[in-house]
């Protein structure tokens, strides 16, 4: 059990931070894991070049979830070139779990739906 | 048989023939399942894809270590011994399918490109605005988006059996479905690849026929764990797909009927499916050939026919027996745990496939934490996402079955299905 | 290069950095030919599909007899393993065709399939009545046949570059033939499989491109035999196909610029190549996905990963300088055999292909008489019956080269050639 | 050579039996082998339930060429019941060596072209 479902993540999971959504936010973005149905949606108002407010909701496995409950509590508040500059690495160390390809997509899936709703950015297959 | 035989297995299973079959004696003919590992493999993704027993990496490995060779065109040794590997693959696969003739049997990718085949080159010959094909909510995304591309592109109008809340087909509203004389198409799955639920396809296609719609059958699953004969199945078109048939991957077939496959325009072009080219035009090659382009899987059907073979040893009948007899066992194991929500219909009605859900745990969570027990299962949409919508769930578990699959392996997903629940207790 | 190094090759081959290459050694690692026979194997068919070294059969028995699983989709162990060998197989392509990205490299059952899926997806979505499409007189029926058909269907002209008498492409013909700006695409072959002649694609490229078409190159036997880089060569499409590359049948590639791919409609519907699928309707993956439908030649793309980095390792100037230099020494030997007439250029301008026709005597027979004595060559039309229409025969005989072929093996085709005229001498 | 290039063989393809064409056939049929290129046209005249006069054309290997001038040879003045049972063994015997599936085809062009043309016949895999 130790490995994939540390305390911290199954603790996300249980309790999910900016979770829910924003009123009239001026980005959201949903997208998906074709290979598994995973769901995130973001919502983010920003302000002086900073995330001021972030939700996101969605459905998927814990991994799924955790990863956009950690990255939402992160980036909130943060310099939007912050955000911009977050990788790969990144996620794998906020969740700090090894992962193989297939969850690699499932870890992913918040960031991506993150840069593409805040910068139209597509990820390439280095951060993936 | 002979007497002494009959006297013998008489003596020997005396009341449950389905013991002849013995599943731990099958495994070991499974290198991958027999490799000493650090903790045990527990294979239960079966329906996702077969492992392969050692016959059939042998028969591909003798074929490249002796005689590797482009067919059909080469008239030196190795390559008339390729040919007629290559070729006799073909009349073992027809002979399992019980098809009338081996021109009958397509090899294609898998069964993805088999649908594909019959969506392009029967589909935009045969159909034309207006027309409908039906289909049923429970299709692999293989024998539903091919048509949905076919329909957009020629304004057909797609239409669904209902099923019901067990996953069975409501087979009482198929001829209002056919009424009309639009519909000149049905397909359907064999075997659902989430339900396990077994289709009752020659009654559909007893239906289908007599409003003259054509019946194209999905047995991606049934192929591969239960006798089939396409004769007495009345279907028109049937794809399966090697490597759920302890096959190799890289190859799947497309059994047609001769006079409509003769009809048929060819699908792809390219060396082989030909008889005649020019600049600007060229006449086609007889029957398989014709579906044929290109260099085809050799290897990968030289593999095929050899685990036909090896299924043809185990006995289809003693296979989907063994499916069933697992299938059930599960049904029942499964109602002991707390929160599962079981798909599918009865055992009675289903091959050896069980998907289900598990209250508060996603299925990925689940599919991982029987991962770090060592148990291989499958987590997801299973290709079947109109389904999962239609069950009102984003995913679900399966666990799956073939003939080297044993009860013990069910024991460790049981409890595997506790550890989850308790990791992700609240 | 380390400074011990240099100093080694350097002493080891002063004069000669070809001899560098050492056919004999690398013959021992092809089981096939190393196999002991009644008569020796000389095999001289390579341009049909090569040998395989035991590298790439170790390969695949690995992922048969540690992690075959279904990919994508699985989450636990085995299917994260199989995974990650199939992308990483698709990296190593990448990297040795000078790829932008891994996501231009789509998996496909051989060339045909992946210039069939240029010809359906690109060509039915880009192409117009009216449109025209230029080709050469010296393709492969794969790169003839899919553009006949679509031709037909979207009432298109096919235009042909002239060739001169030696079966060189004759480019100042091409801006004519792309004056009116209703060509929008070229399609050629790189090597042909039956002059040997190298075309001068990135030439071609410059020249269509100024005028607005699409490129598309069948690298099927240069992919197989010499460097590769899709960004000089300027093409948009590039297919390939692993059986002559040293890899496995049953898988090819198409390469394709990043823009196009992504604009194209997708080929085959079915599971992996969606995003989300409806009763009615479907949304497509993201690259190279899109164009990857049902369960992909897993075992084989493994395989083909494996031959590319056997490839990489040997050197692939090497390896085509050693090609050239079989040709050169064939065509230099074949003019000792009266009544031969070679086809296609002279060596210089020519890959490991070389075939010809004897006066008085049939290629068949001619491949027979040859095979009696143990060595394999090709003869009929090759898969291109216009140029053999062009050249006013028949069909001919080919001998074709890859790294492992050696001087002796033109020694046994030479005697053998001589022997044909014996047995069928008037 | 002793085994595919029986002398007979040989002499067959050097000097073809029942070779050209006949003025005004009662039957003239096509064929040709689409994975080499062999190709065989024979002009059959018939009388009384027999092949009167039969005459071949083509071009392609030994095999092909002395097939179709033994089995012309061979069924001229023969009544068509006769003709109509013959088999692929029956080519293989006249023709007096084994072949493999490729070569096979090559020797079978004759007797496919001419059921082919004589009663619209279709062979079926056995007799390939
Ligand atoms: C030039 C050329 N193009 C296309 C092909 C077709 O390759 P495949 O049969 O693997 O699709 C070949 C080989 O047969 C070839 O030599
Ligand atoms: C019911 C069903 N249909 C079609 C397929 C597609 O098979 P393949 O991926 O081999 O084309 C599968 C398996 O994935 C299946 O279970």
């Amino acid at each position: 059990m130790d490995d994939l479902f540390r305390e911290t993540i199954l603790e996300h999971h249980r309790h999910p931070r900016c979770h829910g959504s924003l009123p009239s936010p001026d980005v959201t973005y949903e997208d998906s894991n074709p290979l598994c149905g995973d769901r995130v949606r973001i919502d983010v108002n920003l302000r002086d070049g900073r995330i001021a407010e972030v939700r996101w909701s969605g459905h998927g496995c814990s991994i799924s979830q955790a990863s956009a409950s950690m990255l939402c509590e992160r980036i909130e508040g943060q310099p939007l070139e912050d955000v911009k500059a977050l990788t790969r690495t990144d996620i794998c160390d906020m969740l700090g779990i090894e992962l193989g390809p297939v969850r690699l997509k499932c870890a992913m899936l918040a960031l991506k739906t993150l840069k593409a709703g805040v910068y139209g950015l597509r990820m390439d297959e280095e951060d993936e | 048989m002979r007497e002494s035989d009959r006297v013998t297995t008489a003596g020997a299973a005396p009341a449950a023939p389905a013991a002849a079959f013995d599943a731990a004696r099958v495994r070991q003919d499974f290198p991958l399942l027999m490799a000493r590992r650090e903790k045990p493999m527990v294979y239960l993704d079966s329906a996702a894809t077969s492992q392969k027993p050692q016959a059939v990496l042998d028969a591909m490995q003798r074929y490249y270590t002796t005689c590797n060779a482009n067919i059909h065109r080469g008239v030196y040794g190795i390559a008339e011994e390729a040919t007629a590997l290559y070729e006799d693959a073909r009349r073992v696969v027809a002979r399992f399918l019980h098809a009338a003739s081996p021109r009958e049997v397509v090899f294609t990718r898998n069964s993805t490109e088999a649908l594909n085949l019959v969506a392009h080159a029967w589909g935009r010959w045969a159909l034309a605005p207006g027309d409908a094909i039906v289909l049923t909510p429970m299709e692999h995304h293989s024998n539903l988006v091919p048509w949905q591309i076919l329909a957009t592109e020629r304004q057909l109008e797609l239409r669904f059996i209902p099923i019901s809340g067990e996953g069975e087909l409501q087979l009482d509203a198929l001829p209002a479905l056919l009424a009309d004389g639009r519909a000149k198409l049905v397909s359907l799955v064999h075997i659902s690849n989430v339900l396990g639920t077994v289709n009752d396809v020659a009654e559909v296609a007893r239906i289908a026929h007599a409003h003259g719609a054509t019946v194209c059958v999905d047995a991606s699953q049934s192929a591969a764990h239960m006798p089939i004969d396409v004769q007495s199945l009345g279907a028109d078109f049937v794809a399966c797909t090697s490597h759920k048939m302890l096959g190799p991957t890289g190859i799947g077939v497309l059994w047609g009927r001769r006079a409509l496959l003769e009809a048929m325009p060819p699908f792809l072009g390219g060396g082989e499916m030909i008889r005649e080219v020019k600049l600007t035009h060229s006449t086609w090659n007889e029957l398989p050939w014709k579906f044929e382009a290109g260099t085809m899987a050799i290897a990968e059907a030289v593999g095929l026919g050899a685990a036909v073979r090896y299924l043809e040893a185990l006995g289809m009948d003693a296979v989907f027996a063994h499916d069933r007899e697992l299938a059930t066992l599960t049904l029942e194991r499964l109602t002991d745990v707390p929160g599962l929500r079981l798909l599918g219909p009865p055992a009675s009605r289903r091959g050896g496939v069980v998907a289900f859900t598990l209250e508060g745990v996603h299925p990925h969570d689940i599919a991982t934490v029987l991962d770090q027990g060592g148990v291989c299962v499958r987590a997801g949409h299973h290709c079947a996402m109109p389904l999962h919508e239609h069950l009102g769930i984003p995913a679900s578990t399966r666990a799956s079955f073939h003939c080297y699959s044993c009860p013990e392996d069910i024991d460790a997903l049981v409890a595997g299905l506790h550890r989850a629940r308790a990791v992700f207790a609240h």
